[in-house]
């Protein structure tokens, strides 16, 4: 195992009144690995990912990005320096349209600026013209062609959380923090962007951190697995191992369901 | 005869139909399970039956009487039920509160209906007076239904119950669904994990495009080599 | 003593008296914003539409010659409630509901609500004119002078008959409100529908129904509010409208949608108005003798000139917000 | 045909509460004119009101109408200081017409460079204040409270109180401001109070701030005495009131030519069906009827010369015109008779800016009545 | 979508076309109020308009582009009709030659101690004063830092009032002060965004409205800076008055009417230049940014946009077309009356103008401010020719006239406007021209 580690969690606590979601939790996310989170519902696993997204502030610990402490960091700062989320609960612009939804992520975008918008249409417009092409890329590989002039906010449930993975490939990012994108997409769908996951991983060389409940994805796609429940890792290793352990069987899996 | 019927259902939000033509019928003692493609329609076809869209044609009968674009406060009282997909709790109320809302219509006594869904959902009754904001995804899944629950209904539609949970509260969930249609309550549901809801569901039907496009029982579905590859993901 | 009977009715008995008007027209604000989510800007003028209808069946009443106890205008205040409650029920029929079906953002209902208050003050000054009345007619405005002797004082400590009743109107609606809103099934019902209008719809609330008792009990409450103010002060054409800013500011302070947070609210602007001009020096006088020679307490000891009275008022809200981005009482938000 | 008279009245926005009464003496003096024989023989004076609302921004727009559109030969109004300036500037100067205002009482209406175009028929508020001291000094006052509202009128008039009341030796404990339409005053009040003076003087308006800062102070219980300026005096002032409780109460108001001008006025607007004493009701019925009279001495429905028709018929000498007398004006102006009107707000004399010196009468509560005591020496 | 609905000329649901059929509508309608008010009144109208265009276009920019509700507008036009009068009024000679600039300097080094003072106890944490106690020093820092500022500036204030009146101006061209104003709106507001834009919707409505009442106080009652209540007038045009083509010889009423295009003309060049700015802004991928800040700003945030940095941006944009906007109509009117700005006449009915015309469209701010403001200026013939006519005919019918019917007839011109609001919402009530979605083809 190396210890080239892209995030590096150091005993990070965050309380929500009495409730300690994530307590004195530590962990490691190593570079071009896809690193699994797995645990219980309110297990402070979305609580985590927020903290190393910037998206909240912990009340205590550090944590560091590519060696640096990005601890209380703004998200944007962190997006800056390569660091790109997903939401559990889908963050769509719901009064854009869903291309328009792709296109805005790029952040170095010249058109931003105001001076250029104004003096440097042409540069403008170049910089647009690319950013297009890769937003239409994007949607048709995603199957959401035919809905890219709706608004995102009329979107079903699972189209929100495709367009929520787009926006992860619309940059170059180093580690994209995925949360239970999975969730009402469907299978068919999902093993395309499985897929592709692995080929943005393998080839482009990105990091991903997932949550995820679907055990088939987890187990295709990760290795290590980390295992949280009650604010704390109680467990980390290849897939295999996860499930071979009857305590995380018992408080995680549960029982086969039966047939009516 | 069927406790619910869709006949060519054709409707959508305005402008361009979602649904072009969906076929649906469930009895009583059914639990039926809707798969299919994002954007298939799916959440579509649940909100066309509550009356949260409007039906251009076809129609929607339940128990033999035409219900097609019945408000919703008048669909409850008739014995349906709807868990949406999103936002199904009201966060800034306690269980409690949410599980009375569930039975606003009814003018008899609730309490026994009460009793049973907390039997039926013990943690529930543990948390009564907690906000139903403050719970955890599971748990907040189990007033939603419970909610739909205290109405009493003979129809009880739920909008992917397992999503977002993790695979022990799905298990346990699908569970309930089974109990709850062994009382007496017939089932229609949407859900993504389709192999294990169709495990159980005595109808299928696989939605695409807004129109059916296989239908049969969930072991007919699992077993058919084309659904399986198309929509549940080989 | 004497000092202190001069804060006692300064600005205890002030403070509280201006904290009751603001709540009064607070409790209606953060109700319609807890249940409709929006910003009613004419409650102001609801609240004045209210007094003048109270005005004009206390002069029909008077005209009978029916006399009691009470002032007229509270005896005529329950049935002047009832129809401006219906008046709001019109209000919203004929201008909010349509935008509502439409799903427009609150900020064009917010800006409907201005055209209906420069709508209601045309009416008002058509039909009334534009000059003070008094609520009072023909009757003395009874003022008790509580004799202070006892507590060793020289002057009486005083309160009008109206601002009992507004504090105690106050007291008694806000209590009121609050319960009807946690403890029956039908406030459970507006509580649920401005938690999640579409969740209720699907409980089998009839939405629509919740939304007419709403306006109907904003209405009512609005008369209440006007009249007690009109009673207090006088009755003008631009009564409430001059104070719907300090309302709306009590109502947002102590969180939109909470009636204690309106309370709350009104008290603290009151009470911030109130000190923030009140003359410290009167205090300091007991004092003066055992003050060092070179240390004479000036005449004049405010905070602020009382031009900057609602300043300081207002740079209380501030602070006040930045503390608690959501008001005292934690508000809903849009 | 007609002769056009433009009114440009605050009608609404913040001095809605007294514009009507003042737009409406303003259209008795019309009425008069036209139930006495018209104007310019046999024609028809007739008012056109427009809104300046005691805004700039609006009374520039409806000044311009008045001048621009409708043509009128002269304006009276407006009443608010800033909202009467932007509409010199705006229409009433580069269009040549004259203006009357009957309450832009502060000094700087004064200064406007304004071609003898603006004029006034409220006396300045320097003279009121300065009159107002004088008495209560003689009078054995030494030591008062003020209380003003916030705007061009209370400031002018109680900083020079302040000014002649302290130079001639008294004190003036506490100078304090109020806005208008607030719910309460006691805060103000109560600062007025804790310096423990016995006198509160108020300038503001009786329907407005003042009046409720007079009512609260009495609720409190605390003065013997209350002085008030024109903005509290008024037969209003004791409708709403128990005149018990403002026994003594002393007020102060641009003194009638002699004591039964105003007597005159008031019969004519309570026959009208009017209040004769509403706030500034008196100095609006005199800019109106000596517009009247200025044109009809001018001639012609020509807006050159009224500036200098309006000195004539203003200013002494000549035969003396009381409110109501426009047949007997217009007679003796076509016989070529020099005459001198005499307002029900004086006796109106303009000075080379425009202001209206005058006499200040006092007036005192007396048994439940408001009486006159003549004027200020 | 429907190919019989493209063909009509008249489809309102085609943005473009409805765009140029209510703008026809609204030349229309200045033509006609032109033909019968006079050309005169007309240039009138049209100037200022343009200067409320100018504002809901600010305005615009902080509530379309980035959902701020900002309700400190009358403060900013406050700041700004400052800064012109102070820029353009003439040197005040006496005040130069008094006491006035050194006291005015000790304030202002009062002013800076207690600035200090205040950052100063904002760091005793790094003296190991914590938690409560800090917050206790940072309050007793205010505190003392008040007392110094007004013990100097209480002085300084009288003896300007009591002596020279007020400062004066410097005498410059009126444009610079347009210039300063946007420059002055635009601190302040960068001050307001700093301290307000954590605050979210009706919670930041009324901490801005507060600030606006803050200002207004301060404007009103600095008697030695802006002559508060006493007004200043006259303040200079940048181009000719109607004076002084009269000078030339020209007839009164070309006079008006060449003065008054003279300045809309400049007015239209500025707008028209700014227009044109924050359209192309709007548009580009800076607006994107913009919108999608407004639409959520949690994931904004983590798709790289700087939140706060860029609502503060937007703030101080549209502050700036704000504080000109105050400024120009200052200029036009030729004065300076702190008292006659009041809430519901300078805050609300901008944001009138910008949700009737169309939020998010800046055509939609032009068309509402055009159209509100000529609506509130013809509601004042328009409540006449009504109400005295019901009057007229409830007289008729045996009823009696309305009393007082000359002024009640004109307040109901608040009525007419209301109607106006009311009615334009219910049949648009997503605006007159609404935000324009952008879809690919
Ligand atoms: N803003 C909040 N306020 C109060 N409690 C919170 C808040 N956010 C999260 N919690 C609580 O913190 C705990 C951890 O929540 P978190 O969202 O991190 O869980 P999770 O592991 O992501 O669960 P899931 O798999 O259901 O998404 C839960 O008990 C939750 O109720
Ligand atoms: N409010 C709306 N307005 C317009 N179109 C909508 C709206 N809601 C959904 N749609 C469109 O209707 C189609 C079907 O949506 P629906 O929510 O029924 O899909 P679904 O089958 O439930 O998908 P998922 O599995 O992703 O939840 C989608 O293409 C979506 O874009
Ligand atoms: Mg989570
Ligand atoms: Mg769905």
């Amino acid at each position: 195992m190396s210890f080239d580690a892209v995030i590096d969690v150091k005993d990070v606590t965050k309380r929500f009144g009495g409730l300690r979601a994530v307590n004195k939790c530590s962990l490691r996310v190593e570079r071009g690995s896809i690193t699994g989170l797995i645990g219980p519902n309110g297990a402070g696993k979305s609580t985590l990912f927020n903290m190393v997204a910037g998206n909240i502030v912990p009340d205590s610990g550090t944590i560091y990005f590519d060696g640096q402490d990005i601890t209380g960091l703004p998200p944007y700062q962190l997006f800056a320096k390569g660091l790109l989320r997903t939401f559990q609960i889908a963050h769509e612009f719901s009064h854009m349209t869903a291309l328009e939804n792709l296109m805005m992520v790029p952040s170095d975008q010249p058109g931003e600026d105001l001076v250029n918008v104004w003096f440097r249409p042409d540069f403008v417009r170049k910089a647009e013209h690319h950013v297009r092409q890769k937003a239409l890329d994007v949607i048709d590989f995603l199957k959401l062609g035919h809905v890219k002039n709706e608004l995102a906010g009329n979107l079903s449930g699972g189209q929100k959380k495709l367009l929520e993975l787009g926006r992860t490939m619309m940059v170059d990012a180093k580690v994209v923090l995925l949360d239970e994108v999975a969730a009402g997409v469907n299978k068919t769908l999902l093993q395309d962007l499985a897929a592709n996951i692995e080929r943005m991983n393998q080839e482009l060389g990105y990091t991903f951190f997932v949550i995820e409940h679907d055990m088939d994805l987890i187990g295709r796609l990760c290795d290590p697995v980390i295992v949280m429940a009650q604010g704390e890792v109680i467990a980390q290793g290849p897939m295999e191992e996860i499930r071979a352990n009857p305590e995380i069987i018992e408080a995680y899996f549960g029982s086969p369901v039966e047939a009516a | 005869m069927a406790l619910i019927e869709l006949k060519s259902l054709v409707g959508g939000y305005g402008g361009v139909p979602i649904l072009n033509g969906v076929n649906i019928a469930i009895e009583q003692s059914d639990i039926g399970v809707i798969v299919g493609p994002n954007g298939a329609g799916k959440s579509t076809t649940l909100k066309a039956i509550f009356g949260l869209l409007k039906v251009t044609s076809g129609a929607v009968v339940f128990d033999g009487a035409d219900i097609t674009n019945a408000q919703p406060d008048k669909l409850v009282p008739r014995g349906l039920s709807f868990v949406p997909q999103e936002k199904n709790v009201f966060t800034s109320m306690s269980v409690e509160e949410n599980l009375e809302m569930g039975a606003f219509t009814r003018a008899d006594d609730y309490m026994p209906t009460l009793k049973w869904v907390y039997d039926m959902f013990p943690p529930l009754l543990e948390k009564r007076h907690q906000k139903a904001g403050e719970l955890s995804g599971g748990q907040r899944q189990m007033v939603a239904m419970g909610r739909a629950l205290m109405s009493k209904p003979r129809l009880l539609m739920l909008d992917e119950p397992s999503a977002g949970l993790s695979p022990r509260y799905v298990i346990e969930i699908f569970e309930q669904i089974v109990k709850i249609n062994k009382s007496g309550v017939g089932i229609l549901m949407v859900e993504q994990n389709a192999r294990q809801a169709l495990a159980f569901a005595s109808k299928g039907f696989v939605l695409a495009g807004g129109q059916n496009r296989f239908t049969g029982t969930g072991a007919e579905l699992i077993a058919d080599p084309e659904v399986a590859k198309s929509f549940l993901g080989g | 003593m004497d000092e202190l009977i001069f804060f006692i009715n300064r600005v205890l008995i002030s403070g509280t008296v201006l904290g009751s008007i603001y709540a009064l027209g607070a409790i209606g604000v953060t109700l319609i914003f807890g249940i409709l989510r929006f910003a009613h800007f004419a409650h102001g003028d609801m609240m004045t539409m209210g007094a003048f209808i109270t005005f004009v069946l206390a002069g029909l009443v008077s005209m009978l010659g029916i006399s009691v106890g009470i002032p007229t205008a509270i005896l005529v205040m329950p049935l002047a409630m009832v129809v401006t409650a219906l008046i709001a029920l019109g209000i919203d029929k004929g201008f909010y509901a349509p935008l509502r079906k439409q799903g427009v953002k609150p900020v064009t209902l917010l800006v409907a609500s201005i055209g209906v208050t420069l709508i209601i003050q045309g009416l008002i000054r058509l039909i009334f004119g534009a000059g003070t009345r008094s609520l009072y007619g023909n009757e003395p405005k009874v003022i008790f002078r509580i004799d202070t002797a006892w507590m060793g004082g020289s002057r009486p400590i005083t309160i009008t008959e109206p601002q009992v009743f507004m504090i105690a109107f106050t007291i008694i609606l806000v209590l009121a409100l609050h319960f009807f809103l946690t403890r029956s099934r039908l406030g459970k019902a507006m509580r649920a529908m401005a938690d999640n209008a579409d969740l209720a719809q699907i409980s089998g609330i009839n939405t629509a129904v919740v939304v007419r008792i709403t306006w109907l009990i904003a209405g009512a409450l609005a008369c209440v509010a006007g009249t007690m103010l009109a009673l207090d002060v006088a009755l003008m054409p631009d009564l409430a409208f001059n104070i719907v800013l300090p309302i709306f500011a009590a109502a947002i302070v102590g969180g939109l949608g909470q009636v204690y947070g309106a309370i709350a609210g009104g008290f603290l602007i009151a009470f911030a108005e109130t000190m923030s001009v009140f003359n410290w020096s009167t205090m300091l006088r007991p004092f003066k003798d055992i003050m060092p020679s070179w240390l004479a307490i000036p005449d004049n000891l405010a905070l602020v000139p009382t031009e900057y009275k609602l300043t300081v008022a207002f740079v209380i809200l501030v602070i006040t917000l930045l503390a608690r981005p959501t008001g005292i009482f934690k508000g809903a938000s849009t | 045909d007609d002769v056009k008279l433009g009114f440009l009245a605050d009608v609404t926005g913040p001095i809605a509460g007294f514009a009507g009464g003042m737009v409406s003496a303003g259209n008795l003096a019309v009425d008069q004119v036209n139930a006495q024989g018209g104007i310019l023989g046999g024609q028809k004076l007739v008012s056109i009101t427009a809104d300046g609302a005691c805004s700039a921004d609006t009374a520039g727009p409806a000044a311009d109408r008045l001048v621009n559109t409708e043509k009128v030969t002269a304006i009276f109004g407006d009443y608010c200081t800033g909202s009467t300036i932007a509409a010199a500037n705006t229409a009433a100067i580069p269009g040549n017409v004259v203006m009357i205002s009957p309450s832009a009482s502060a000094p700087t209406v004064t200064t406007v460079k304004d071609n003898d175009l603006l004029f006034r028929t409220v006396v300045s508020d320097a003279f009121q204040g300065a009159k107002a001291a004088q008495l209560l000094l003689s009078q054995g006052v030494k030591e008062v409270g003020v209380t003003y509202v916030n705007n061009d009128y209370g400031k002018g008039l109680a900083d020079q109180f302040v000014k002649s009341f302290t130079e001639g030796g008294g004190k003036v404990a506490a100078n304090v401001a109020h806005e208008d339409g607030k719910a309460d005053y006691r805060p103000e009040i109560g600062q007025i109070e804790a310096t423990g003076v016995q006198t509160l003087v108020i300038y503001g308006y009786e329907n407005a701030g003042g009046g409720a800062i007079l009512n609260q102070a009495v609720e409190a219980g605390s003065f013997k005495l209350f002085v008030g300026g024109d903005g509290m005096a008024g037969d209003a002032l004791l409708k709403s009131r128990d005149a018990a409780s403002l026994e003594g109460m002393i007020l102060t108001q641009s003194s009638a030519a002699s004591g039964e001008v105003y007597d005159i006025y008031a019969k004519l607007a309570t026959d009208a069906g009017l209040v004769p004493d509403t706030t500034y009701g008196p100095q609006s019925y005199d800019a109106a009827f000596l517009l009247a009279l200025a044109i009809e001495k001018n001639g012609t429905a020509d807006r050159e010369g009224v500036s200098k028709a309006l000195r004539d018929v203003a200013n002494a000498p000549g035969e003396v015109i009381h409110p109501g007398e426009w047949q007997k004006a217009v007679e003796l102006i076509k016989a070529g008779t020099d005459i001198n009107y005499e307002g029900a707000s004086g006796p109106i004399e303009f000075d080379e800016a425009g202001d209206v010196a005058g006499g200040i009468d006092y007036f005192v509560i007396e048994g439940g009545k408001i009486v006159n005591k003549g004027q200020i020496q | 979508m429907s190919t019989a609905s493209e063909s009509r000329w008249f489809d309102l649901d085609n943005p473009v076309k409805r765009g140029v059929i209510l703008f026809a509508g609204i030349f229309i309608l200045i033509f006609v109020v032109g033909l019968i008010q006079g050309g005169a009144n007309a240039g009138l109208l049209l100037s200022q308009a343009l200067a409320y265009a100018l504002i809901a276009l600010g305005l615009n920019i902080q509530w379309g582009y980035g959902g701020l509700f900002n309700f400190a507008i009358m403060g900013l036009m406050m700041v700004g009709g400052t800064a012109v009068m102070l820029v353009s009024v003439p040197v005040n000679q006496s005040f130069w030659a008094g006491e006035g600039p050194m006291l005015l300097g000790r304030a202002f080094l009062a002013f800076l101690v207690g600035l200090l003072l205040v950052l100063a106890a904002r760091r005793v944490d790094r003296i190991g004063i914590r938690g409560g106690w800090r917050v206790a020093v940072i309050a007793l820092a205010w505190f003392a830092g008040y007392v110094i500022y007004r013990s100097q500036i209480d002085p300084a204030a009288a003896y300007i009032e009591a002596n020279n009146g007020f400062v004066g101006g410097l005498g410059l061209n009126p444009i610079l002060g347009w210039l300063l104003g946007g420059v002055v709106a635009a601190v302040i507001a960068y001050i307001i965004g700093r301290i307000c834009l954590g605050l979210r919707t009706d919670y930041l409505a009324i901490a801005t409205i507060g600030i606006s009442e803050i200002l207004r106080a301060l404007v009103k009652n600095m008697d030695w800076l802006t002559r508060g209540t006493q007004t200043v007038s006259p303040i200079p045009w940048p181009v000719p008055l109607p004076q002084d083509y009269q000078a030339d010889g020209v007839p009164i009423v070309e006079s008006f009417i060449y003065a008054r295009f003279g300045f809309f003309a400049l007015l239209l060049v500025i707008f028209a230049a700014i227009f044109w700015l924050v359209q192309r802004a709007y548009g580009g991928p800076w607006g994107r940014m913009m919108r999608a800040i407004r639409d959520n700003h949690v994931a904004a945030g983590s798709m790289g946009k700087n939140v706060t940095g860029r609502q503060l941006e937007l703030f101080v944009l549209g502050s700036i077309l704000i504080g000109m906007g105050g400024a120009i109509l200052v200029t036009f009117n030729q004065i300076f009356d702190p008292s006659s700005y009041q809430p519901i006449n300078h805050t609300f009915v901008v944001w009138v103008m910008v949700i009737v015309g169309g939020a998010g469209n800046n055509w939609g701010a032009l068309l509402g401010a055009m159209l509100i403001y000529i609506v509130w200026i013809i509601s004042d013939p328009l409540a006449q020719v009504i109400f005295v006519n019901i009057s007229n005919w409830s007289q008729s019918m045996g009823w009696g006239a309305i009393p007082e019917i000359d002024s009640r007839a004109l307040q109901m011109r608040v009525f007419i406007l209301g109607v106006i609001i009311t009615i334009a919402l219910r049949y648009a009530p997503k605006g007159l021209l609404p935000e324009v979605m952008r879809r690919e083809s």
